[in-house]
């Protein structure tokens, strides 16, 4: 029994309206509002998933039928996105509780409630305007929170996320000019039953500025310069987030597109070759970085390039590792981050080379990433192994060798730097520094939740599988969600 | 009418460059302010009357008014 | 070096998107079945608000709308963050002169009301939430400028902007409780073209401008506050 | 047409100050610059020779008398947006401004950009 889904957007506004308000009554309150909020939303999506793996929830809004008004389209692929984004969100809500202490905390909650519910919307909505408008929320509450501790270094990354963020939005309303120029209209459905008429010198401008402009959320090469500084100035949590919640909007956004909205076959082969480039020189930045949040950041794109690979494989199957790629990307790096956020405080600097024999000092944090770590790098009995593995075997299915190559390659550099890290943890003698201070309760709930579903993951991966490949059936055959929105309310 | 807008376009334009000439920061936002005046009147005649009061109060009366205290607050000449 | 490859660049850049966008010639209807069409032909018997525009942006297109709230909510939050805790200066701002601050006081309350009038007719003329709250706050700007001892009450202020906001959630609702959508206009439509008609649009949009006017209100305070 | 090559000139002489110029105002300047233009170009997209607007504000007008009203609902959401993202900017600006003593952005970069 679920509730209307408009709900999952609606509550956070209204509760974040309400904020102010409510912190007059008491300063406790706006505290466990982003928990009961994200919480509502991840029983939503727990709910509505049955339903959405037969056929697509269409939720109308203001009477409207498509393409009148703007709808919601609940597909399989946004279901599970928003359960994705609804998981990371809460455990990273549970976390912010205790954690955030930098003044105004109000805010910093209405911030991150609202940076959620716009990713949220962006994977509900049907409606490329409305994907736009979202897209700005997200985005805002980034560029706010990136710059929330208001030192130097924060700033200066807030300012470059803002100026790369609104030269893409601008391209993103470009590309909606030329679509509605066009087409006439701005439900994506709609879109992609009208855009075959169109003259296909246009449509491939608009996809170029399209694709441009959600490309930097999805940390796509060139356009991710603002990632690794971002993640690593930004609150902590906020880096955790990042991963998990604001880079799967920006690929949801990119794979709706490419595979609903147009279907080309040339972008496929493009946004294979961009992924192998970001996953490369990603890669090989990370293994430069001195600082742990930084070097985290750059494996963050590395990730992303893998993903972006798996989509232009345009097999249902290929698909499907990259759906659960992005699962694994989504549940691990907040969990490698938010250990990570700890060891940087005990070791009292951002330098790798600091955290010599912290596994000794701090077993149960090391443990954390030390998992993390063994995670996204592969290790069989972990999900990242099963992800790396469709990816790569499906590359080879697919005649790509060469990039299946490159692709093992770039694993190989993350595995040598991930295990230094981890070496240094915990064969190294610790520096006599001492710190005593414990680690709360709520932060080691929120790891082995994230632990744990990276573990049951790992061994059952049918059971994750049985679910993504709904989605990337529903991405790849597009006819059934353009039927199912055309259709409904008749 | 043709005219009218041709001049009005040769202002905008030179309104724009200024904007990204000028030394001094005032004069620059007071040119980009200009553009912002000239839009209005574009989304007047293009039949948009919504559009033009929203760029009149917004575009042309509130940023112009938040550049200025942002100069204020921190200075006023381009280094 | 650097000027020189940027103006190549987007000389290139401006050259493909202009030669595009000549494809879609100007000043001709080219899409006959598009939504724009349909909006005009079903906006006055099935909305009841005279303005079109104004019935897709709280309509049709309502949701946009409560997202475009929330960004300019979120700016103003963004910036109350980021300024916080900064030590009230000693304004040495100068007051106006006598003739200003005599102008000031008598054009304030004509401002206030013009801003009012505006959004509450923005069903019927152009014109309506967005624009009455900008000229609104245009109004309080008059008054900071012309009084340095002027404030504002910010307890006030964001109460309003709360009470605003969530009153747009719940109108939303009520549409979703009793006309099975969110946002669903439940209320009579009236007769076109007068101040009581459009159903829920003009409370809509009431709303709105109240949110608008008190967010960039408070928004230019903060702003101001830091200034020496 | 002029109305393109308005909007084009706008958005190209915006997006050469955010790459060229070092002061942080003026990059923010470029950036509403290139949001005037992109405004111009949807309502003008929207626009049809010969007709009015789309207010129905005496019942002699006809609904196919009228310009495409979606574009111009689009870019009031576009224009309240846009100065959002203006004021955000200028807000980081004067916080880089108080930490840096300067506005101009070569001097700032402690990060790899």
């Amino acid at each position: 029994m679920y509730f209307d889904p408009v709900l999952m957007i609606a509550l956070p506004l209204f509760a974040a309206f309400l904020i102010p308000l409510l912190g007059r009554v008491s300063k406790e309150i706006p505290k466990y509002v982003p928990v009961v909020m994200i919480g509502f939303n991840l029983y939503e999506s727990i709910m509505m998933l049955p339903h959405s793996m037969v056929k697509p929830i269409i939720v109308i809004i203001a009477a409207w039928k498509p393409p009148l008004g703007i709808n919601l389209t609940i597909g399989a692929l946004g279901n599970v996105l928003a359960l994705i984004i609804s998981l990371v969100g809460f455990v990273v809500a549970i976390y912010n509780v205790r954690f955030v202490q930098k003044e105004p905390t109000e805010k910093y909650h209405m911030l991150y409630m609202l940076m959620v519910a716009g990713a949220t919307g962006m994977v509900l909505t049907g409606d490329l305007f409305n994907l736009f408008v979202f897209l700005e929320i997200t985005s805002i509450s980034s560029y706010a929170l990136t710059a929330f501790i208001r030192d130097r270094n924060g700033a200066e990354a807030a300012f470059k996320y803002l100026l790369i963020g609104s030269l893409s939005s601008t391209f993103v309303l470009l590309g909606i000019a030329l679509i509605y120029g066009t087409t006439g209209t701005l439900n994506m459905a709609d879109i992609a039953e009208k855009i075959q008429h169109v003259d296909s010198k246009i449509t491939i401008v608009a996809l170029i500025l399209l694709v441009t402009g959600f490309g930097v959320e999805s940390e796509m090469f060139p356009l991710n310069g603002w990632a690794p500084d971002a993640y690593s100035q930004a609150p902590t949590a906020i880096g955790a987030a990042f991963g998990g919640i604001v880079v799967k909007a920006g690929v949801y956004a990119l794979a709706r597109l490419i595979y609903t909205i147009f279907n080309f076959q040339g972008v496929f082969f493009f946004i294979l070759i961009m992924g192998v480039i970001t996953l490369l020189i990603a890669e090989m930045s990370a293994i430069r970085q001195k600082q742990l949040k930084r070097m985290l950041a750059f494996s963050s794109i590395g990730q992303m390039g893998l993903v972006l690979i798996a989509l232009g494989l345009a097999t249902v199957r290929g698909v499907e590792g990259g759906l659960f790629q992005m699962f694994n990307h989504a549940m691990i790096k907040p969990l490698l981050f938010l250990s990570a956020g700890y060891l940087v405080y005990y070791s009292g600097s951002k330098d790798i080379s600091d955290l010599d024999g912290m596994g000794r000092k701090k077993p149960l944090l090391s443990f954390f990433f030390a998992f993390g770590a063994f995670a996204i790098m592969g290790l069989p009995p972990l999900s990242g192994f099963w992800s790396k593995f469709i990816i790569i075997s499906e590359t080879i299915r697919g005649g790509f060798v060469v990039v299946a190559a490159l692709a093992l390659f770039g694993s190989v550099i993350e595995a040598v730097y991930y295990l230094r890290v981890v070496g240094r943890l915990y064969f190294k003698q610790p520096n006599e520094s001492e710190k005593t201070k414990y680690v709360h309760a709520s932060a080691i709930l929120a790891m082995s939740v994230l632990a744990l579903v990276v573990l049951f993951a790992g061994l059952f991966p049918d059971m994750v599988m049985s679910y993504l490949k709904p989605a990337a059936t529903e991405l790849v055959d597009k006819t059934a969600y353009i039927k199912a929105v055309l259709t409904a309310g008749l | 009418m043709d005219i009218l807008l041709i001049i009005l376009t040769v202002i905008l334009i030179v309104a724009a460059v200024m904007t990204i000439r000028k030394k001094d920061l005032v004069a620059a936002v007071i040119s980009s302010s200009v553009v912002s005046l000239i839009a209005s009147i574009y989304f007047y005649l293009l039949q948009a009357p919504d559009v033009a009061l929203t760029e009149a109060a917004i575009g042309v009366g509130l940023s112009t008014i938040i550049f200025m205290i942002t100069i204020r607050r921190t200075r006023r000449m381009e280094e | 070096m650097r000027k020189a490859i940027a103006v190549i660049f987007l000389g290139i850049i401006g050259y493909y998107l202009l030669a595009t966008f000549f494809n879609i010639p100007f000043g001709i209807a080219r899409v006959l079945d598009g939504v724009g069409f349909k909006y005009l032909a079903m906006g006055v018997p099935d909305t009841g608000a005279a303005n079109v525009v104004t019935s897709i942006v709280v309509n049709f297109r309502g949701f946009d709308t409560l997202g475009e709230v929330t960004v300019l909510f979120l700016a103003a939050t963004g910036m109350g963050a980021l300024l916080h805790h900064r030590e009230p200066m000693k304004r040495s701002r100068q007051n106006a002169s006598i003739i200003v601050k005599a102008g000031a006081r008598i054009l304030f309350p004509l401002i206030i009301i013009l801003g009012a009038y505006v959004f509450v007719h923005g069903h019927l003329t152009p014109g309506g939430g967005f624009q009455g709250g900008a000229i609104i706050a245009s109004g309080f700007l008059l008054m900071f400028m012309s009084y340095r001892s002027y404030h504002v009450n910010h307890v006030v202020i964001s109460r309003v902007e709360s009470l605003a906001g969530s009153t747009f959630v719940i109108i939303g609702l009520f549409g979703l409780v009793y006309g099975h959508s969110f946002l669903a206009n439940v209320l009579p439509l009236g007769t076109v073209n007068t101040l009581f008609s459009a159903g829920v649009i003009p409370l809509i949009y009431i709303a709105v401008g109240f949110k608008v006017g008190s967010e960039l209100t408070g928004l230019l305070d903060t702003m101001l506050k830091t200034v020496k | 047409m002029i109305y393109y090559v308005a909007a084009f000139s706008l958005i190209l002489i915006g997006a050469y100050a955010v790459l060229v110029k070092k002061n942080m105002i003026k990059i923010v300047l470029g950036l509403s610059l290139i949001d005037s233009g992109v405004n111009i170009l949807l309502v003008a997209l929207g626009y049809i020779n010969g007709k009015t607007a789309p207010i129905f504000s005496n019942p002699s007008l006809k609904a196919e008398g009228m310009v495409d009203p979606v574009p111009q609902a689009l870019v009031l959401t576009a224009i309240v947006i846009g100065v959002a993202v203006t004021a955000l900017a200028l807000t980081i600006v004067i916080r880089l401004h108080d930490h840096h003593k300067t506005l101009d952005i070569s001097k700032i970069r402690e990060l790899k950009w």
